[in-house]
Order: C-alpha cells, then structure tokens, then sequence
C-alpha cells in the first residue's frame, strides 16, 4: 500500500464513518462509529506523516481524474509532504480527542448520532483540504466544513440566536469563498491545471498580475475563513455552538485552514508582494483588534474566540514576513492549546452552566484538572515559558526583527516594522486577558449557584484534556530541530517580559477587587473594544439592512412591475377588445358603412400604389 | 434495442388513453405501473448506450412522417439527452409512486393519471426529438395536461389564473420559438437537427442566425424561464398540487434549456456569439434577482420557485459562455436542479399536507424537532440546493463560473468576468435565503409534532436523495456521458 | 351556327349530383313531408356526389366549357380536394340538421333543397375558371343562405339576422360585379387564364385593373369574413340555426376561399405586387381584430362567429406573402392556406356538430359559454370531444392537428420572409388560446349542478364522429390535405 | 363614341347607389339604391363589350345574368323584408339591433 | 361630338338625375317611379350602345319585374304613401362622404384608364340573335346556373312568406 493510498483512506474512514453515521446514527453505536473513523483516520495520518518525516524532501502524489469538465479536468488524489503529513496528523488527533470528549460532553443529548457523525464529516473534510492535490478538491472540502461549522454551531438551533449565529458563519465565510474560489480559478486557468503541484510548478512562468489577482483572491477566502478583519465578526457568535465543536472547528482546524493553504501555496504569495503586505495589515488589524475585544469580553468562550482570531492573525503576520515554518508551527501549537483552552471551557459550562465570566469564579477547588489543564493552556496562549507558546512566539518575534532589520523577507521592512509592533503589543495584551479570564474563572469567589458534582467531569472528558495538555506544554521542544524554531534571547526576553507587563497588570486590576472584572478599568473603552468596535453592529446597519431592504424591493418589483405588466398586457388586450366591439353595434348600415369605406380606403391605396 | 426509444414514448402514451377506460379506484396503480415500465425503459436505454460513442446519437429511430411539412419522426439519445430522459421518467415515476399515498390519494385520479402521463410524452419527446419540428410538437404537448393539472388539482384559489397564466405564457414563447425554428427551415430547407448541427450555420447569413437565435432563444427563455420573463413560474409553482410543481421544476423548465443546447447554440453557432452576452447578463441578473426575491419570500413553494429562477440563471450563464465546459456546466445544473428542486417540491408539498399551508410564518418553525426526519431531509435538500460541494447542486455552478472566467474566444472576456463575479456574489444570497428559510422553518422553537415521513415519501424520497449525492461525489457519472457529447456539438471544441 | 356547348358530365357531375338530389327532395317532401325522406335524399346525394368525386380524383385533370385554350369549369387535385373537403363539411352539416329541424320545426324539404343548392353552388365556385360562372356561383351558395339564416320564421333575431347578411351581401355583390365590369373593361375577357395573360401585356390599363381587382375580392372578403366585410358575421351565426352558422363557417367561408384563391392567383397573379401586401394587411387586421373581440364573447355562437373571422385572418396570412416569393413558389402558398382551411373545417365543425345539440341546454342556439360549465361531470365523453376540438382550434396538442395547421401558416408566411406577421400570428395564437381556454376550462369546472341533456341522437353521434376522425386523420396524416394548390397559378 | 361618357356615366351612378344604400332608413329605398349599382354595373358591362366587340359577347352576357341575378335577389330580399315586418313591425334598417355585440345585462337600445 | 354622344349624355344625364331623386326624395313611391325612370333611360343609353336585346330585357325585367315588386313590397309593409321624414338614417353625412369619395375615385380611376379609347357603333353588337349564340356557345354554364339560382331564390321567398307552419319552436323567440 502506497502512501498516497493510505492517505486516501485517512480521508475516507472519517467519510465512512460520517455517511453511515446520519442515516444510521440511531440504529448504530454512533460514538463508536465516530470513534472508530477518527481513530482510523488518526493512526493512517500518523503513518503517513512518519513516512513523511522519514524523507523530508520527498513529495508523494497520486492524482486520478474525477471527472471532465468540458476544460481542465478535475483529478482526485492526494498529496504528501511533510506540512500536509503533519497537518493531517494534529487534525486527526484533535478531531480523535473532541469526539472522545464530546461522547461525554453531550451524553445526555438526543442529537449526538446526527452530531457525531457532522464531525467525523468535517474531519473528513479539513483532511481533504490538507490532503488534496487538486485545488478544486481543496475547495470542495473547504466548503463541505462550511456546512458542517453552520450545522454544528446551529446543534442547538431551538433558540433562534444560535440559528442566526450559524446563518452568519456560513455566509461571511461563503462571502469569502468566492473569491477563494475565483482565486483558484485565476491559478489553475493560468497554469493548465488545478493539481497544486502543477500550479506551484507553473509560478516562475505567470505573470506577475495573474498571481497578484490569484493571491489577492485567495486572500479573500482566507479572511472570511479565518475570521480575520473585515470578515470576523462571526466567529465570536459562532460560539453558540457546543464547546468541542468550538475547540475543533473554531479553533484548531478549520479557522486555521486558511493559514495552511497560504502555506501550502507560499510560492505563489512570496511571488506577489503585494498581496502578503495586504494580508500583514488585515493580519496585524486582526491580531490587536481581536486582542483589545479579548480583554474585554464578557463570555469565557468569546474570550478564547477572540483569542483565536488574535493568534490566527500572528500565523498570517508569520507567513506574510516569510516566516513560513514558524507560520505553521504556531498553527499546530495553537491547534493543540486552543483546542485545549475550549474542551476546558466546555468542563466549566458544564458544571456552572454558564461561561459568562460573572458567572463563574473559585472554581480551582472544585474542577482541579481541568484548573491545571486550563492552566497550561493559558500560560501557552501567553506564551509563557516553557510551553510550546513561548517558542513559537519567540520565533515569530525573531523572524519579523530580522525582518525588519532588512532581512530576506517578501515584505518590505515597514511591513515588518508594523508586523513586530503588532507582536509584542498583542503579547502584552494577550497576557493581560489570559490572566483576566483564568483569574475570573479559577479564583475569587463562587458568583453563582450551581451544584458541584465530583468527578468534575467523566474519564472520558478529562482523557482528551490531559491528552492535549501535552503538547500544549511539550510541543515547543519538538520543534527545536527547526533552526528558525530556536529561542533567540533577546527576543525572548522580550517577549516575555511583555507579556509578564500584561500579566501583573491584570492581576493587579483584579487584585483590588476579586469580584469585579478587571476590565472595568479601561473605562469607556472596554464597550467599544468589547464589540469590537461596533464592527458587527456596522455590517448589520449597512450590508444585512441594504440586503433585506433591496430584497423587499425586489420582490415588491416582482410582484407590481414584472408580474403585473404581464397581466396588464392580458388586461389591455381585453380593453382593446372590449372598444373594437363597439364598431358591432348592430346596425347594418353601419355595417356597410365600413365595408364600403374599407374598400375605397383598399382601391385608393392600391390604385395609388400602383 | 431502438424499440426502447420508442417504447419509453409508447408507453404513457398508451397509458394515458387506457387508463381513461379503467375504474377510478386503480387509476393510480396503474400509474405506476406504466411509469414504472417507462422508467425501466429508460434504464434499459441507459444499460444499452455505448458510452465510447456518448458523442453520437445512438438508439434512433428515424420513420419519414409528414413530407409535406419535411417532418420526420427522428428519436434517438446522445450523451446530451439521455440524462435527461431519464430524470424525466424517474420523477414521473416518483410521482406515480406519490400518488398512492393513502393520506393524499388525489380526486378524480384517473384524469389526473391520465394528463401526468401525457404530459411525459411531451418531456420525454422533447429530450429525444431530433427533428426540429418534432421538438416543437413534444414542446407543447406538455402545455395542455400540465395547465390541467394546475388548474384542477392545484391548492389555492389562484389556480385557475396562474394555470391561465402558465399557459398562455408559455404558449408566446413557443410561438415565437416555432418562428424561429421555420426561419431555421426556410432558410436550410431542413429539419434534421444532427444535420443542422453538422452543418454548424453554414447556408444561414449572419443576420438571419442573428434573428433566428434571437427567435428561438426567446421563446425557449419564457420556458427556462429567463429574467424578466419567469412571472409565470412562482404563480404555477405554487398554485400546482405536489406532482404538478415537481414536474414543473423537475423537468418542465429543463425543456427550455435542452432545447438552447441542442438546437440554439450548435445550430445557430454565429448568431449565438452575438446573443450570448446577452443570455449570460439576464442569467446573473435573474440569479441575484432571484435571490434577492427569495429573500422576501413569505411562501415556501414560491421561495422554492424562484430559487429555480435563480438556479436557470446558472444554466443559463454556462450556456452562455459558448465552451464545452460552459454547456457541461449547464446541462450537470439542469439535471441536479431536476433532482433537488423536485425533492424540495416533495417535501413543500409534504409540509402542505401536514400543516394545511406552505406559508413561511405559518408552518410554526422547530421542524428538526417536529418531525426529525421530515426536518432533517429539508436541511439536506437545502443545502443541495445551495450547491454545496459533495452534493449535486455543486458541479453545475461550479462548471458555470469556471466557464465564465474563460469564456469563447469570441466572447468579451472581461464582461464574463463581471458575470462571473455577480454570479459568485448571486451564490452567496442563494445559500442566504435557504438558510434563512431553513432558520424560519427547520429551527426555532418546537412546536406540536406532525408525522415523519412516511413509507412511500421514504420510497420517493430516497431515490432523489441518493442520487443528488451520488452525482455530487461522482460527477463523472454525467459529466462523462456529456462531455464529449458537448464537445462535438461546439464543432469538436 | 356552330354547335352548342357540350357539357362533360363526368367533370360537373357533383354539383349535377346535387342539384338532382335538390329537386328530387323538394318534389319527395312536397308529396311526402315529414316522412325524412328529404333528409335521406340529401344524404344520398351528397354521398353519391362524393362517390363521384372518388372518380374526379382519379380522372383529374379534366376541364369542359372550353373556348380556344380557356375554360369555365377545370377540375385538378386543387378542385377535387375543395369539393370533397366542401361535400364532408356539407355531409356533418346535414346529419346536425336532423335534430335541430325536428327541435326547431324548420320545413324538412325546403331546407334540405337550399343547403344542396348552396353546396352545389359552393362546389361550382371551386371548379370555376372564368368571373361569370365565380360570381354566380357565388351567388348560388348566398341566395339560398339568406333564405335558410331566416327560416326560423317565428324568430325575429332569425329574420334580423338573415337581412343584415342579405344587405351586406347584395351590396358586395353589387360592389363586386363592378370590380368584373372593370377587370372586363381593362382586359377584354372573362377568363381567369386569359385575364392573367392579359395583365401581362404593357397597353393594360394598369390602375383599372388593379381597381377592379380590389373591388372583385371585396365579394369574396365577404364570404371569408375577413375585416372589413366580416361585420355581418357575428350577428348573423347568432340569429341563425347552429347548422347554418356551421355551414357559413365552414362551406361558405372554404367556397371563398376556393374563389378567392383562384382569382388572386389564376387571374391576378400578375399583379401579385399589388394584392399582396393588401391580402397581407387584411390577415393582419382579420386576425388581430378577431381575436381581440372574440376575447370579449359570452354568447357561443358570437365567440365561434369572431373566431371563424380570426382563423380567416390565418388563412389569409401566407396568400399575403406572395408578393415575396418568386412566382414558382406561390403555390406552395397556397397550399398553406388550402392545408389551413381543410384542417379548420374539421375541426371547426367538431365544435359546431358538439354546439348544435349540447348548446340547447342555454334555451337559445348555443348558449352562453357559462352554460357549459361542468359539462364534463354529466357528459364526459361530449365535453372531451368539445376539448378536443378546442384545443385543435386554438393549435395545442393534442390538437395536433391544429398544430400542423399553424405550423404550415407560420412556414408560409416566413418563406415570405415577413417576420413582422408572423410576430403578429404569434400574439394572436396566444389571444386565441384564451378564450378557448376559457371554454374548454369552463367543462371541467367543478360545480354542483351540471347540465344534463338527454342521450345524443345518432345523426350528431355520427357528425362528432365524423369531424373527430376527419380531425385525428389529419393529425396524424396531415399531408392529405398540404401541398395542394391550383394549377395555372 | 368617346368612351368616357358611358363609363364616367357608370361610375356616378355606381356612387348615387352607394349614397342610396348608406343613407336610406327603408330597406326598400335601400334595395332600389342596390339597384342603381347593379345598373351601373350593366352600362359598364355593356360599353367595354361593345367597345371590345367581344366575340363572346362576355360583358352583355354577364350584364343579362346580373338583371337575373337582381331579380332574385328582389325576390328574396322583399320576402325577408316582409318577414321582417311581421316579426318586428318595423323595417328601418338602423332599428334592427337586437343582434349586437354587447354584454348580456346591457340595455338594448332600440 | 357625335349625335349618339350628344343623345347618350342627355339619356345619362336623365338617368342621373332620376337617380339623385330615387335616393333623395322623401316619398317611398315616388322613389320607385323615379327608379323607373332612370332604369328606362339607362335602357335608352343601352340602344344607343347598340345594346337591344340587354336594352329590352332591362325595360322588361326591370321595369316590369322589379320595381313592381319592390311597390308590393312598399304596400305590404303599409309604408306612408305619401311624404315621411325618417326615410334617411343618421347616416346621412357619413353616407355622402363615402358616395363622394368613391365617386371622385372611380372617376380618376376610369378616366385615366379610358381617355383614349373610342368606341365604333356602326355594327350592331347586341342583337337577339348574337347574344342567343353568345350565351349557348359560350356560356351554358353560367346560365344553367343561373337557373338554379332562380329555383332557389323562388323557393326560398316561398318558405320564408308561408305563414302556415309559423309557430314557435321549443328554443323559444321574441316573435
């Protein structure tokens, strides 16, 4: 069995799993059945990347034409390397650790077969979009996780706004995909192909315009996908969905996606400067605006989308200063952290039943893993030493110092200039909120009543945090292999102190009054960062409002103008008749009277005419 | 195996002469009976067709019949055709099935079986025709019975005007499109299609195809239908009983854009060029129009009618576009719009039926919670019909843009792109008002529950389910039969 | 002296048959009446004469009241295919006439001898080859026509309406025998091939021909009903018995046509510049005015009156587009209009055969349309007939053949390269359709009390049968009666 | 003879019996206006036959059939007429409208 | 000017003006004997066309048939003898406009046509005889026709006048 075969398969044994899964979720076991897929998926991915890791330098493709098209045809297959390989894996581990999560998570929950197997489904497809070596196959899988992210952030769709928390995700991220889409059509048209490694082949010879327009695109979907600015604002609503689903698809995989496919396409991004100057500005507009609304949300799990947005834009800052292994080595850590931050979070609402962050405090007594787990998770998403944050964040503020030195960068040294500054402002601010948040949630008193049970939450809820609290904490040592992995000193300290600044004064708001969020400090300020600027409350005063009201007219247009024109056609018609009748009065000498005139008026012309 | 072509023609022909001397009371058995055999027809056509020769018309049957007129009974499939063959009698066959549920069992059924089965003749004869008159005959044999059924089954008390209004309608348009097609005869003194296709407009001028294209495509746009010309369709669609809207959506329209396909563009190649902006531009307008219209839609069926407007926009774009691929795209749309639009009628109907009403606000909401499965396949439905990669709707629209970033050589490629954009654009308020329907319908608050699907909606039901994700996985399935079918058609393009 | 005329018994032999049969039933109901016997005698004739017309067909070409190389009476497939079209339409009328003379107490005798006179009349007009015999044939199918529109005697809207149709036809024959006197003056014969020659020559006076032309067709605009003779139309099939009307529909209206045809192309074929454009106008305006005014009609036999004029306008249609085509392809014209008016007469007499015994049911000849409302619940096979039939009027299948019917038009008229028109036609399709529609709905309307009329009686039977399989005939075969047009155009 | 005198002759009388079918009330009056056309049509006949010296004597032919033709007309017409009378006691040719094209609930206006 | 033309335009214009009257008066009979009076001038001009025997069928015929015809028919329907103020309809002006463009036509029309042409009466063209070898050498046709037009012109004004089966049918009738 080839590698590329069983790549394949680690695509399919979720796909199984999912499409026998939903017609058959109650008549199965569908835990095991998603189990089992993920599992499977997880044990080929782990294969095919030790393959992988083995010949680093080797590339594995298969590729069977799906189907015509009339044009390029599309192929079906995978591709192999080391990015992919490793993708697939932390996909499949984290997807493998949220089922076996959410088996207790929604346990009491009549709709986990239907649940269960939408997440085995987008498993699937996120490892098509790392897998595949057709990038219209990418696209495919890029929306099937569309549909799966809407359908599980609306798993509780009785209530409407979780419905219209759904509705929204899938329509900012399919705004993006347009172009996402065009984008491809731009890269594949212009090479002759839609096999990524055709297209990456084909880069020297393009045009500069064809591949700004190409990576412009791309740029677009990768945006909405990603919840960077302008298209964010559906990632903190799309917290209405169950707290695995968040930590899977709104935190280490999907949202990332984006940040993988830059990755994957870089050399056609690091042709077309341009572009990636656009992406740092969005990325460093994301990264300090998701960090500010961060600081200041009220909800334990918008914290942490917040904080997901904020530490997506540092991959896309990463990329954007050709810091391309740092890039993806942020998004497996951050996979594993984030991922570990909300299965947390998920333990917490179920023992409080709420994650508003006036709701919850002293809870270290009575959650102790999940308090250590929890922890560890924050001192990543800080970046604090020695977890795997620390590492990346160092590499990262290394890379743009060299950056902005003038080092090789496909960015001009202003870009990284901003890129640096965004950085270390974003760490400083992200210490400030992790330490706010963990603070609010572990410390001070209870704030409301619920009833501790012991265990804080079953084996099979508090495996998969355990599971994840290693990487969280390890991952970074794994990475020293990487040259550009290493942590520099000056930089580290750096950083480091940063976020010890943001740190301490957190604690210190918080310290003069545990009951009270240190947030309330910033003032008039903590609204506005609070809803990130009133970005939401923009898009549905201007785009939603105009849509609805450019739909009443249409349809109002529809139904007097288009539709009525035709039936007053038929009216005038029947008017029409109604006045050529009155010539049939009944008088016959009226009769002759036309007849007669008709005939003259007939010979005149005639003769006149002859 | 010829007979076949002529048996799936045959078949409800006779069926819908015999069963007007049966008893009432096995009307609609004997409905299914006979579509059932035409559909095993079908998939007999399907097993006996060479798919080396896709490109060429196979199973034929060619009788001369009027010399006077120069009409020739010619029949026969290709690439192009068959699919369409046989969705027409799968879903007149899903229909029948319908028919026998004991809750809906429909007044007066041997009439209604009757005008179901003729009104199959006309579809099926209009996809297999190869003679352009013969293609205008099947074109309105389906007027007559598909009127009927609106206005004596239909639900609402508009039934009779919006059946007046389909059929006069409609009627225009192929009025116009028989002027066209004489303007094609006259000028070429024949009626073959093939050999008109062969002879790709040469012995036409350039202003004649110019005007015939014009002809021919504005009568089959009433059909299709095209922006601004559809304001029959929501009215029928929603004043038609269940099997009625289904064929209308499922089939009907699929006419209009056969028939673009196999006479407009091959025959009238020049005229095409010059017409086909015009197509492409109406196409997106009529998908954000239509999008935009399904927005403010307060009725199911009317939102699901017009998302078929915007739906033929997309078959209408990659027309259009002039390339194989374009038409590929066109003809996957149509075939993925029978099978999706068809289930979602189903299910409006079945909502119709349990609720008394297919308005929005009135349905009450929490239908996942409701009637799980019933929900759960209107979600599915949904999101077919948003083109959603993996299911069926996706190829088609994908196939459609694609083709629009490159269109013709003749074509001004930078209006493509604009087409192309809004079109993209379009896509993302299609999956907009489907959502928000399946928000206002699917979710929300549970109310009392009704019946989940029964056995025989299971039975109608599941075929289309199955197949709107077969062809979205395994695109191949037509796109292969099509494409080379197509390509020959554009002149080996 | 040189020898009288011979006469060719065998070429005239319909029409003799039919006088003949004419005499014998008036002598048969003067000694017998009210025994049928009239009724079979005018059967028999008619089938005798198309007996004869089996022979004609097989002997054609034949012509006989020859001078030189010009003859009055010609007898080709274009002759042959009128006269048998004319003897069936004349065949449904007369088994229609048996219920509605028991039911409305017309005399037996008389109206069987003036509708044989007509028909005999109407057939002579189709084997007429010189102006003489046209316009007293014309005459011998209208005189006996005023006669049988008021014969219901007792009826004041009978007589009213057998008046307005004798004024306008006295004055358009009137206008019309100065139009001859005219084309007489202008080309020194009466002949129709020999008038065609005539126009031929430079020293013709040009505008008097072309005059006297406009003038001559004036008498035949009025047995077609075409706009502006068409005025005494409406009124007239409302006064009339059913059967009447069906016969001025149908025998009268192909009778003008034969005539029309004959003169435009025979005769006036040289000046095809000139009365194509004008026969082209008069389908237009024929067409349009019909059908909108038809969309305005409550009473049955005023809609089917307005839309015989309407069908007129189509037929009149391809006639119109000579002036574009070269003169070889005229007759294929013709053939269109020929094709047109034998599928309509079928079909047309369907309605009529279903009318004259189911329009009882509103008290008056045919009823208001609303009286037909539910037909389908009482009398199914009656109302699917009369849907049929409709269908076939407004050119939908399964009226198929209507539908061919439209279809040769529309190829007329674009071999004529006049697409405006056929614009036009298509609009009026459309109109057309909807006040069939609007019928033909109204039978399978739901309602609680439907009409009920007795059984059928087996003469009506046997005339929807007639039409009906006249009409599927022609649906499936329709090139019996396309391609058909005179020679010497 | 100039043969303008008979034909402009013809020509007026033809339009003295158009007046006389237009503007007479009387079906009568009407009949005999119809009458002057048809004598119009006979000078016409008669003048171009001579004028031609037509050997087959066509126009004084026809002109024979048209007095016929006129007779029976004469005929039938006064017996309609008479008809017309007895059913409506009127023979006005403008009081015959109870045959028209107006909608059933219309007054008739007699 | 020749004398027949001199005697043919004093006929016409007797014809003409007799004319005028027929359609002019207000006195019904006296509209017939102006007819009269026309048709036997417009006889007149026949002879001097040289027209006998059509000339001696129109006195005969005409005069003798038709116009007493249409007297009964006068007496019959008890119109007013003497004069009537309605014997013209509304239509009067309408009427004129018609009868004079028409007039004005048909006299453009002919005049243009026949300028030129002279026509010879030296040799009779209209005799019994000639016209009886006319009318069966050439057209049998039409007269045997014409005589079934006859048959049924009679017998139509027969069943229409018969009062004796004048009852009303079942369908009803405003009588």
């Amino acid at each position: 069995m080839t590698v590329g075969t069983l790549a394949a398969l680690a695509v399919l044994a979720p796909f199984a799993a999912a499409a026998l899964g939903l017609p058959l979720g109650r008549v199965l076991s569908a835990s095991a059945l998603a189990l089992s897929g993920t599992f499977l998926a997880a044990a080929l991915g782990i294969l095919v990347a030790s393959f992988a890791a083995a010949a680093p330098a080797r590339v594995w493709e298969t590729a069977a034409v799906l189907t015509p098209t009339g044009t390029i045809p599309v192929t079906l297959g995978v591709l192999v390397d080391g990015l992919s390989g490793t993708v697939a894996v932390m996909v499949a581990l984290v997807a493998l650790a949220v089922q076996m999560y959410s088996v207790g998570y929604l346990r009491h929950d009549p709709r986990y077969p239907s649940y269960a197997a939408l997440v085995s489904l987008f498993t699937a497809a996120m490892l098509t979009v790392v897998l595949a070596a057709d990038l219209l196959v990418v696209y495919a899988g890029w929306e099937v996780m569309g549909i799966c992210s809407y359908l599980l952030i609306g798993h509780r769709w009785e209530r409407q706004a979780n419905s219209a928390a759904a509705v929204k995700s899938f329509l900012m991220t399919r705004f993006g995909d347009v172009g996402f889409l065009f984008g491809i059509f731009v890269l594949g048209v212009a090479a002759g192909s839609f096999r990524i490694s055709d297209v990456l082949a084909a880069v020297p010879e393009l045009p500069a315009g064809t591949l700004l327009a190409a990576t412009l695109l791309l740029v677009a979907g990768v945006v909405g996908r990603s919840a960077q600015f302008p298209l964010h604002t559906w990632l903190p609503d799309a917290m209405a969905g169950p707290a695995p689903v968040s930590a899977l698809i709104h935190a280490a995989t999907m949202v990332a996606a984006g940040v993988y496919v830059v990755a994957r396409l870089f050399p056609a991004f690091e042709a077309a400067p341009v572009s990636l100057n656009v992406l740092a500005v969005l990325a460093v507009v994301s990264m300090v605006g998701a960090a500010l609304a961060a600081l200041t949300a009220g909800d334990l799990k918008r914290v942490l989308a917040y904080s997901t947005i904020s530490q997506v834009s540092l991959m896309f800052a990463a990329l954007a200063i050709g810091a391309r292994v740092p890039a993806v080595g942020h998004l497996l850590s951050h996979a594993a952290f984030k991922a570990l931050l909300f299965l947390c979070a998920g333990a917490v609402i179920m023992m409080v039943g709420s994650s508003l962050l006036t709701d919850l405090g002293g809870l270290r007594e009575v959650m102790p893993v999940t308090f250590v787990t929890m922890t560890i998770g924050f001192a990543a998403l800080a970046g604090l030493p020695p977890t795997s944050g620390f590492f990346i964040k160092d590499a990262l503020v290394t890379a743009a110092e060299q950056a902005a030195r003038g080092g090789p960068a496909p960015v001009g040294a202003a870009t990284a200039v901003l890129v640096l500054g965004a950085l270390l402002l974003t760490g400083l601010l992200t210490g400030a909120y992790v330490t706010r948040a963990w603070l609010l949630t572990f410390f001070g008193p209870p704030r409301a009543r619920f009833q501790p049970v012991h265990p804080e939450a079953p084996p099979v809820m508090t495996l998969p945090l355990l599971a994840l609290a290693v990487p969280a904490l390890l991952l970074g040592f794994g990475g020293l292999n990487w040259e550009t992995l290493r942590p520099q000193r000056d930089s580290a300290l750096l950083s480091v102190l940063l976020a010890g600044i943001g740190v301490v004064a957190a604690y210190a708001g918080w310290r003069a009054d545990p009951v009270r969020d240190p947030a309330v400090a910033l003032g008039r300020l903590r609204g506005l960062f609070a809803t990130a600027l009133h970005t939401n409350d923009l898009y549905e005063r201007t785009v939603a409002r105009a849509v609805r009201r450019l739909a009443t007219v249409v349809a109002g247009v529809d139904d007097r103008v288009v539709g009525r024109a035709v039936t007053g056609v038929g009216r005038g018609a029947r008017r029409l008749g109604g006045v050529i009748r009155l010539t049939q009065n009944g008088n016959p000498q009226f009769y002759l009277t036309g007849l007669l005139a008709g005939v003259l008026l007939l010979a005149v012309g005639v003769v006149l005419l002859t | 195996m010829n007979l076949l072509t002529v048996l799936v023609i045959l078949l409800p022909l006779a069926g819908c002469l015999v069963v007007l001397a049966l008893p009432e009371r096995v009307a609609v058995g004997f409905c299914v009976y006979v579509s059932g055999l035409t559909l095993a027809a079908a998939v007999g056509m399907v097993t006996w067709f060479d798919y080396g020769r896709a490109d060429q018309v196979q199973l034929s049957v060619d009788l001369p019949w009027i010399p006077a007129l120069g009409l020739r009974l010619h029949l026969g499939v290709d690439g192009i055709s068959l699919p369409l063959v046989v969705l027409t009698a799968l879903l007149c066959a899903l229909c029948a099935v319908y028919l026998t549920r004991p809750a809906g069992s429909p007044d007066r059924p041997r009439a209604l079986v009757s005008l179901l089965l003729l009104a199959q003749v006309g579809m099926t004869g209009t996809f297999l025709a190869l003679d352009l008159l013969l293609f205008f005959m099947f074109f309105e044999v389906v007027l007559v019975p598909m009127y009927a059924v609106i206005a004596g089954w239909g639900g609402g008390p508009g039934r009779v005007a919006a059946a007046r209004q389909f059929i006069l309608y409609t009627l225009l348009g192929s009025g116009v499109l028989l002027t066209g097609l004489l303007v094609i005869y006259t000028s070429t003194s024949t009626l073959d299609i093939l050999e008109l296709t062969r002879r790709g407009g040469a012995g036409i001028g350039a202003t004649v195809q110019v005007v015939a294209f014009l002809l021919v495509a504005g009568g089959l746009a009433v059909k299709v239908p095209v922006w601004p010309l559809h304001s029959w369709l929501p009215d029928a669609h929603t004043e038609a009983p269940t099997v009625g809207s289904v064929l209308l959506a499922g089939v009907l329209l699929k006419m209009g854009s056969y028939g673009l396909v196999r006479i407009a563009v091959p025959v009238l190649p020049a005229g095409a060029a010059e017409i086909a902006p015009v197509l492409g531009a109406l196409g997106v307008v009529g998908i954000v129009y239509a999008a935009l219209a399904c927005l403010a839609q307060r009725d199911l069926k009317r939102l699901i009618a017009f998302s078929s407007v915007g739906h033929m926009g997309f078959v209408l774009l990659g027309i259009a576009t002039l390339t194989p691929a374009g038409l590929n795209g066109a003809l996957f749309a149509n075939l993925a719009h029978g099978l999706i639009t068809g289930l979602l009628f189903f299910l409006a109907g079945g909502l119709a039926q349990r609720c008394g009403d297919t308005d929005i606000a009135g349905l009450g909401g929490g239908l996942l919670g409701r009637a799980p499965r019933l929900g759960g396949l209107l979600v599915f439905a949904a999101i077919a019909s948003l083109g959603l990669p993996g299911l069926a709707g996706f190829w088609g629209e994908l196939l459609a843009l694609l083709s629009a970033f490159q269109p013709a050589g003749a074509l001004d490629r930078e209006l493509y792109l604009g087409f192309m954009a809004v079109a993209g654009l379009g896509a993302v308020l299609t999956a907009g008002y489907l959502l928000v329907m399946l928000r206002r319908v699917a979710q929300g608050p549970v109310g009392e529950p009704v019946a989940d699907v029964s056995a025989v909606e299971w039975v109608v039901w599941a075929p289309l389910v199955v197949l709107v994700v077969v062809a979205g996985l395994w695109p191949r399935l037509v796109l292969g039969v099509t494409d080379g079918a197509v390509r020959t058609l554009l002149g080996g393009g | 002296m040189p020898p009288e005329q011979s006469i060719d018994y065998l070429a005239t032999g319909p029409p003799l048959v039919l006088i003949a049969g004419a005499l014998a039933v008036l002598v048969a109901d003067a000694f017998r009446p009210r025994s049928g016997l009239a009724a079979g005698g005018a059967l028999t004739a008619v089938l005798v004469a198309l007996g004869v017309e089996a022979v004609l067909a097989a002997n054609a070409p034949l012509a006989t009241f020859c001078v030189g190389a010009s003859c009055s009476y010609a007898v080709d497939s274009f002759t042959v295919l009128f006269q048998v079209v004319l003897l069936l339409a004349g065949l449904v009328v007369l088994l229609l006439a048996r219920v509605e003379i028991r039911q409305t107490r017309l005399p037996a005798g008389e109206f069987h001898f003036l509708l044989l006179a007509a028909l005999a009349g109407a057939l002579t007009l189709a084997a007429g080859r010189d102006l003489v015999i046209l316009v007293v044939g014309l005459e011998v199918v209208s005189l006996p026509l005023f006669a049988l529109v008021a014969l219901r005697r007792y009826d004041g809207r009978s007589t009213e309406a057998g008046l307005k149709m004798f004024l306008v036809s006295v004055t358009s024959t009137a206008v019309m025998l100065f139009g001859i006197s005219l084309v007489y003056g202008a080309t020194g014969t009466m002949f129709l091939d020999a008038i065609g020659a005539a126009l031929r020559r430079p020293d013709t006076p040009g505008a008097v021909a072309a005059a006297g032309m406009v003038l001559v067709l004036v008498g035949f605009g009025f047995k077609i009903s075409a706009v502006p003779f068409h005025f005494w139309t409406p009124d007239t099939y409302q006064g009339a018995p059913v059967t009447v009307a069906a016969f001025l529909s149908v025998v009268s209206k192909a009778a003008g046509f034969a005539g029309l045809i004959l003169v435009l192309t025979v005769a006036f074929g040289p000046l095809v510049a000139v009365w194509g454009p004008l026969v082209a106008v008069l389908a237009a305006v024929t067409m349009t005015l019909g059908n909108l005014v038809a969309l305005r009609q409550r009473t049955v036999m005023r809609l089917l009156a307005w839309s015989s004029i309407a069908q007129a306008g189509y037929m009149l249609a391809p006639l119109g587009m000579a002036a574009g085509v070269a003169g070889t392809r005229v007759p294929e014209l013709v053939a269109a209009t020929v094709g047109y008016l034998a599928i309509y007469a079928a079909m047309s007499l369907g309605v009529f055969a279903v009318v004259s015994y189911a329009g009882w049911i509103g008290g008056r000849g045919g009823g208001e349309v609303d009286d037909y409302r539910g037909l389908a619940g009482s009398h199914p096979v009656t109302a699917l007939a009369l849907a049929f039939f409709l269908a076939c009027l407004a050119g939908l299948p399964p009226g198929l053949a209507g539908l061919f019917a439209k279809i040769v038009v529309f190829r007329g008229v674009l071999t004529g390269g006049f697409g405006a028109l056929a614009v036009l036609m298509v609009v009026n399709t459309v109109i057309g359709l909807y006040y069939y529609l609007a019928w033909a709905s109204r039978l399978f309307a739901r309602t609680g009390s439907s009409v009920h009329f007795g059984r059928m009686p087996r003469p009506v039977v046997a005339a929807v049968l007639l039409s009906g399989v006249a009409t599927v005939l022609m649906s499936v075969l329709p090139q019996l009666v396309l391609g058909i047009a005179p020679a010497g155009g | 003879m100039h043969l303008i005198y008979p034909v402009v002759l013809a020509a007026l009388l033809f339009s003295v019996g158009i007046y006389g079918v237009l503007a007479r009330r009387n079906v009568i009056l009407v009949l005999m206006s119809v009458e002057l056309m048809l004598n119009a049509v006979n000078l016409n006949l008669v003048t171009f036959d001579v004028w031609l010296a037509d050997v087959l004597r066509s126009g004084q032919t026809l002109a024979l059939f048209t007095i016929v033709i006129a007779a029976a007309e004469v005929g039938l017409g006064l017996a309609i007429v008479l008809l017309v009378f007895r059913n409506r006691s009127t023979i006005a040719v403008d009081a015959l409208r109870e045959l028209a094209d107006r909608d059933a609930g219309e007054v008739l206006n007699r | 000017m020749t004398g027949a033309e001199i005697v043919f335009g004093l006929l016409g214009v007797a014809t003409l003006a007799a004319a005028v009257l027929v359609v002019t008066t207000r006195h019904l009979v006296r509209a017939a004997l102006w007819l009269v009076v026309a048709l036997g001038a417009l006889a007149g001009c026949f002879l001097v066309l040289t027209a006998e025997l059509v000339a001696w069928v129109q006195v005969l015929i005409y005069v003798g048939a038709v116009v007493v015809l249409l007297l009964f028919g006068i007496v019959l329907t008890r119109a007013p003898i003497g004069r009537s103020s309605d014997v013209d309809s509304r239509n009067r002006w309408a009427a004129l406009v018609v009868a004079l463009s028409t007039a004005g036509a048909l006299v453009t029309v002919v005049v243009s046509g026949f300028r030129d042409a002279y026509t010879d009466l030296g040799t009779p063209a209209g005799s019994a005889s000639t016209m009886r070898a006319g009318i069966f050498r050439y057209w049998v046709l039409p007269f045997e026709a014409l005589s079934v037009l006859l048959l049924a012109a009679l017998v139509g004004a027969i069943v229409l006048t018969r009062v004796d089966i004048g009852q009303r049918g079942p369908g009803g009738g405003d009588a």
